[in-house]
């Protein structure tokens, strides 16, 4: 029972007016920004300025080492993302079908949640040495729990109908994982996975942030030591762009999944 | 650990931008490294405790950090030893915020204030409570706030969120211009001799050094050698150099945020860089004393000094 | 192939919100020899979805139990296919996946797989819409996916809950001819729910009617003695028909109306 | 009081699998005058609930518009009360506050809103189920909590999409009998979908017969002219009654065909 | 057709068995980590030992000192929580029932998510100085996100029925929130819950090692800063205690809430 055709002509004529919508917030909120830092209200000590901002990016890409430096964090955020998911993805349905055992270890799992990961940092070192891989744990301690909880309950959630149907018709347990829970917990996993592009991305950068030589964490925490607000936020910016093009990944891989919704 | 082999030194610094521990990076910048046959891969690990920790954990060769992580460790059984000093005095600015609750013009007007430190047990926050002590008031009566070492120290200055804080370069020197010097009122200054003989009673305090385990020290004198040669260079060029031809040779970055800010934070900071590299005993006494003072760990350790230091490494001249 | 024996089992579901336990099926004793075709009717909310469930090996009754062909039931009743009163299809398949996944399940090819789903599309008469998803289809046409869904894997016990219910009665007649086709000389025992009573008669070797719950269990069992194979349009127009209808008509309308009376103690019916 | 007009309209629904959009209905035109109670038949999937969708205001038509009244409808119809196909109670909400959704959400005070939940609950038959939660019913206890929480908002307009499907039949006269009396004299306009042709005319003014889809629309309408009150349970035998019923299943079964070989080419249909 | 009243009376049973096996695991962990430190195969300056561990927060309770600073940690935790959950929620519920909007504000709110909080500390300390509110900004800077994500898709996922079925009975926009969207969302919104309880305990203790004269996230950092490793895991351990004394309390709400559950 969901929506009929009339409204699909007009799905260009909607994009446009969601492009030209997105444009206007950036364009008032960059030139609110910049009066704000030209008339004072703004310390641009703090919040630097848009046009300077710009010409940093610039200044960076044209010198070109900037993208040694953005592939680095990238490699970082996107095997925090793929491990991290992988993981919360494997034991959050290993849980979800256990429920003993999930019970058991409940208390742990929470515990090991609110661990302070900056604090950890020193252990991670200890591990993972300075090289990418200790980025990639932090990122990745950030990235398994919010996939782990959402698997969870999203293989909890699935309609019991479809599972005893499935189950009726010769499902053993590892294809009522593919053909039943998986495709059901989709949507949470997504969910879980647009946060978590995000947080893979602040693992790495906090990652770099407390150790390293290389990645725009680096950058950024070099500029922060001198005081070089235009470039701290440069590197904010370049990061958030690059999260912008990852998640666009995300959700062309969930519309592909996710295909067979109204 | 990863990539030690191929004659490779992993050097950890304890913050890199900090001017405190320019010489390590400028050594590299100015190819000193190279020219001695050593490849130093420089790794910035945020905090002197950090990479302190690098180094306990293996994950760095050599620390650039502060000397006192070496008597703390001797303390924890971990004997390191500083082989190279590149701060003969701490630099440490104890400063006055414009917007502090209460006039404050003297130590002794501390009490009960809060003062900034840039975490609580770094070497800030025992200068704080040294100073607190020198100056007849309990080491607890001024309460210490973690406020970091860079924009977050100035805008807490600055706020008046904080009292008074113990500052490093270039935060203090960034202050100093924003709000200009005549509201910045100063209780100590210890980048200059005047001011380490006046708050500290000596003539010299190590501050920043390069240390390492003693092991590898001596398993590696050779390149410890060539690491304490490169890092005198960089200390002739800054005391042979102005401060604006020394941050010409730094890293272009670290100019960006204000070119002259920099130049004069240097410029203001070379009396306190060791003409020599070579540590003072007196001095390292001095540190001891205030360690010992403040940390039941170390007071209750047995400690030999003598064993925290070195000056073999460092070219005679 | 497969007899079903229940041995007095009785099942309740714990009450959430306080008061007692509510037991829907209690003591039912009730032998289904293998290859019968049996019609249970009851009240609504008798306890026949309940009695399905145990069969199917998906609720454990409280007390007695259920053997398939003498051997206690454990678990999924793996001999049998199960048509849920409920929707059971799989929002994220097509109308052919959803077709074929009993035998995907069993790991057939896909090449066969599809061909024999298609096969049964267009038995339930759905060819055209292979390529739909659930939430495409009507009411009627998501119930006879379901039914091909079931029927494609071919199993020895056949529940079914109300299957045509939703269908209209041309369409509804097809699928019974289809159904007694799939079952004649396949030796298939076949558990039936339904509330058309002609229906129940037209298609059966017995009807057993249910008592109204709570407690429920089976209060009558008739045997249709009609000849097979059964001319489904013409049946209900037979003497011997008529004769069974009106016993087991009296039969299930006094349940009804204690069931009704039950719930509603003042009420006036109006019949 | 509410008059119904269909003013040519057709929906269709995009295609998602590629492919051409599916034209469920098209160019359909009807009235409805006030007061009159109007039972719709039809092969399954031709477009029944699609219509009442539509009338409903949930889906607007891809061409023409539903007049109220006379007023062009813009969503949702407020005057209307619908029973849909699905099942529509809230999983949170006992039973009690289901049935008494429509009036809490017109602010009716809880004392009053529980009595009359209760009186309705009772009329249904569900009188001890007031606490359970949906997922604690059975089918036809699900559907009747449904029907009461539709009526008692008494809606000007009630669409009903097969309302008494899953109940059992002497149920499901009990229902068909309060909603002639809750219907008789209110004024009341009633769209009720029905695969049970029997009961379809003995409820209806008038019966319109929906061609097989794509593109459905009526074929036939049949005014059915017996007398009020009816006697639900001996209508079936008057003449006037099977007579109407004889001319409505002409209609129907040659559509029901038309839809089954449309979608199923070959098949040999066994009657 | 839910689970009968059979497993009824083995319940207590289970969860006797649940709190052995609880204990096992903690017990084995333990264990295994006192001997790891004593064979040296764990560095103590590392990890410590348990006995360590356990003699340091005896002493911080005989002491007494610690309750004023858990009791700020978790002033700001719970802010945190509530105040980044309430906002999480209402931004979700708003853009999920507002999709042009959502589809405006989509990049951007990407984009803040991928922030990373850390470098963004002084301009806490300027907004919301160094008392307890930059830690709760902290705070709900990770929360939001969490909860926001969840609380959109779990909105955009009620069924179709319900919603058509309320809204027939004359549902209103804020009727349909209360009695079909919060509800059916509901099972989302305490997945999230689950996760942010620990991110709002890591905002308070990362902010409080920024910068602060309180707090666990400030002692730890003290102790770090004196390598005393043993202080640091205590502070994690007390931690890790009263976010489960916290989850148990989100947990209380969550069966009351979700009770009609079968
Ligand atoms: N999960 C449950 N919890 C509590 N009671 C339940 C549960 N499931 C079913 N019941 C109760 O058990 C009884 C029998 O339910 P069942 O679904 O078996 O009836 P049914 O005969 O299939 O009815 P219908 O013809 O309406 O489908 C009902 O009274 C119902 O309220
Ligand atoms: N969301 C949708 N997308 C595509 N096609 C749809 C959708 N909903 C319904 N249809 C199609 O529209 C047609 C009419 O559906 P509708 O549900 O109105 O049938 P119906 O007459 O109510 O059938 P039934 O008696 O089985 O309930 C069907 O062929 C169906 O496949
Ligand atoms: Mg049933
Ligand atoms: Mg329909």
């Amino acid at each position: 029972m969901s929506a009929p055709t009339r409204k699909r002509t007009s799905t260009t004529k909607r994009q446009i007016t969601v492009r030209a919508a997105q444009v206007a917030v950036g364009v008032v909120v960059l030139a609110g920004w910049e009066l704000g830092a030209a008339s004072g209200v703004l310390d641009p000590f703090f919040f630097s300025r848009p046009t300077a901002i710009a010409g940093q990016i610039v200044t960076w890409l044209t010198e070109g080492d900037i993208f040694r430096h953005l592939w680095i964090t990238l490699e970082e955020a996107m095997l925090a993302l793929l491990i991290g998911a992988a993981a919360g993805l494997g034991v959050g349905f290993l849980l979800a079908r256990a429920p003993l055992l999930a019970e058991i270890l409940d208390p742990y799992i929470k515990m090991l949640n609110a661990l302070p990961r900056v604090v950890l940092a020193p252990i991670f070192l200890l591990w993972f040495g300075l090289g990418i891989w200790s980025k990639v744990a932090f990122g990745f301690t950030l990235v398994f729990f919010i996939v782990f909880f959402n698997t969870y309950s999203g293989i909890r959630e699935v309609n019991r109908v479809l599972v005893d149907n499935a189950r009726m018709l010769g499902a053993k347990e590892g294809q009522l994982l593919r053909h039943v829970f998986l495709p059901s917990a989709l949507s949470w996993i997504f969910s879980s996975l647009h946060v978590s592009v995000g947080f893979a991305i602040v693992g790495a950068v906090v990652g770099e942030y407390l150790g390293s030589s290389e990645g725009i964490g680096f950058l950024i925490s070099q500029a922060e030591g001198v005081f070089d607000t235009t470039a701290v936020f440069a590197g904010m910016v370049v990061l958030s762009a690059v999260v912008l093009l990852i998640d666009v990944g995300v959700h062309r891989v969930e519309r592909y999944l996710l295909r067979w919704r109204a | 650990g990863s990539g030690s082999g191929g004659g490779e030194v992993r050097l950890g610094i304890g913050g890199q931008p900090l001017l405190v521990f320019m010489p390590t990076t400028l050594a590299d910048r100015l190819g000193y490294y190279r020219e001695e046959g050593l490849n130093v891969r420089l790794e910035d690990l945020g905090s002197g405790a950090k990479a302190l920790q690098a180094l306990q954990g293996g994950s760095v060769d050599v620390v650039s950090g502060y000397y006192d992580h070496t008597i703390q460790m001797q303390a924890k059984n971990r004997p390191t030893t500083a082989f190279v000093g590149m701060l003969r005095y701490p630099s440490f600015v104890f400063a006055v915020s414009p917007k502090a609750s209460k006039p404050i013009n003297s130590f002794a007007d501390l009490k009960g204030a809060k003062v900034g430190v840039t975490s609580p047990g770094s070497s800030t926050d025992f200068f704080l409570k040294n100073m607190l002590v020198r100056h007849g008031l309990a080491a607890t009566d001024a309460a210490p706030q973690a406020i970091g070492g860079d924009a977050s120290a100035v805008a807490a200055m600055e706020n008046g969120q904080v009292d008074a804080a113990v500052m490093l370069d270039p935060a203090y020197s960034t202050l100093v211009k924003r709000i200009g010097g005549q509201n910045v009122k100063v209780l100590s200054d210890t980048r200059t001799l005047d001011g380490v003989q006046r708050d500290l009673g000596v003539t010299s305090y190590p501050a920043s050094a390069l240390y390492s385990g003693s092991s590898w020290l001596t398993d590696n004198p050779e390149t410890a050698r060539k690491l304490a040669r490169a890092i005198k260079r960089a200390l002739d060029f800054i005391h042979s150099h102005s401060g604006a031809e020394v941050a010409a040779k730094m890293p272009p970055e670290y100019s960006a945020g204000d070119a002259a800010i920099y130049a004069q934070a240097i410029e203001a900071a070379k009396s306190a860089f060791s003409p020599d590299g070579r540590i003072s005993p007196e001095g390292a006494e001095a540190v001891y004393g205030v360690l010992r003072q403040f940390t039941p760990e170390i007071a209750n350790a047995k400690i030999d000094v003598s064993k925290t230091f070195t000056n073999d490494y460092v070219p005679a001249n | 192939m497969a007899e079903i024996t229940l041995d007095g089992i009785s099942i309740s579901y714990p009450a959430t919100n306080g008061g007692e336990p509510y037991t829907a099926i209690r003591d039912v004793r009730m032998n289904v020899p293998a290859g019968r075709f049996v019609s249970v009717v009851g009240p609504t909310g008798c306890g026949k979805s309940t009695l399905l469930n145990a069969v199917a090996g998906l609720i454990e009754p409280s007390t007695g139990q259920v053997l398939i062909d003498g051997q206690p039931l454990r678990g999924r009743n793996a001999r049998a296919g199960y048509l849920f009163q409920q929707d059971g299809l799989l929002p994220w398949k097509t109308v052919l996946d959803n077709v074929a996944l009993g035998l995907q399940l069993r790991g057939v090819p896909t090449e066969e797989r599809h061909e024999r789903a298609r096969d049964w599309i267009k038995r339930v008469g759905l060819t055209g819409f292979e390529r739909s998803y659930p939430h495409q289809l009507s009411g009627g046409m998501r119930r006879r996916t379901s039914v091909a869904q079931t029927w494609i894997v071919d199993p020895d016990i056949l529940l079914m809950d109300e299957p045509f219910g939703a269908l209209d009665v041309q369409t509804r007649q097809i699928m019974e001819n289809e159904l007694l086709q799939l079952w004649t000389g396949s030796g298939k025992t076949v558990l039936f729910v339904t509330h058309d009573l002609d229906e129940a008669i037209a298609l059966s070797d017995e009807v057993v009617v249910l008592a109204a719950g709570p407690g429920s269990h089976p209060v009558g069992r008739y045997e249709v003695t009609l000849d097979r194979p059964r001319d489904l349009l013409n049946i209900r127009t037979q003497p011997a028909f008529t004769e069974i209808y009106a016993s087991i008509w009296a039969d299930l309308r006094s349940e009804v109306m204690t069931s009704y009376e039950r719930a509603n103690p003042q009420a006036h019916l109006d019949d």
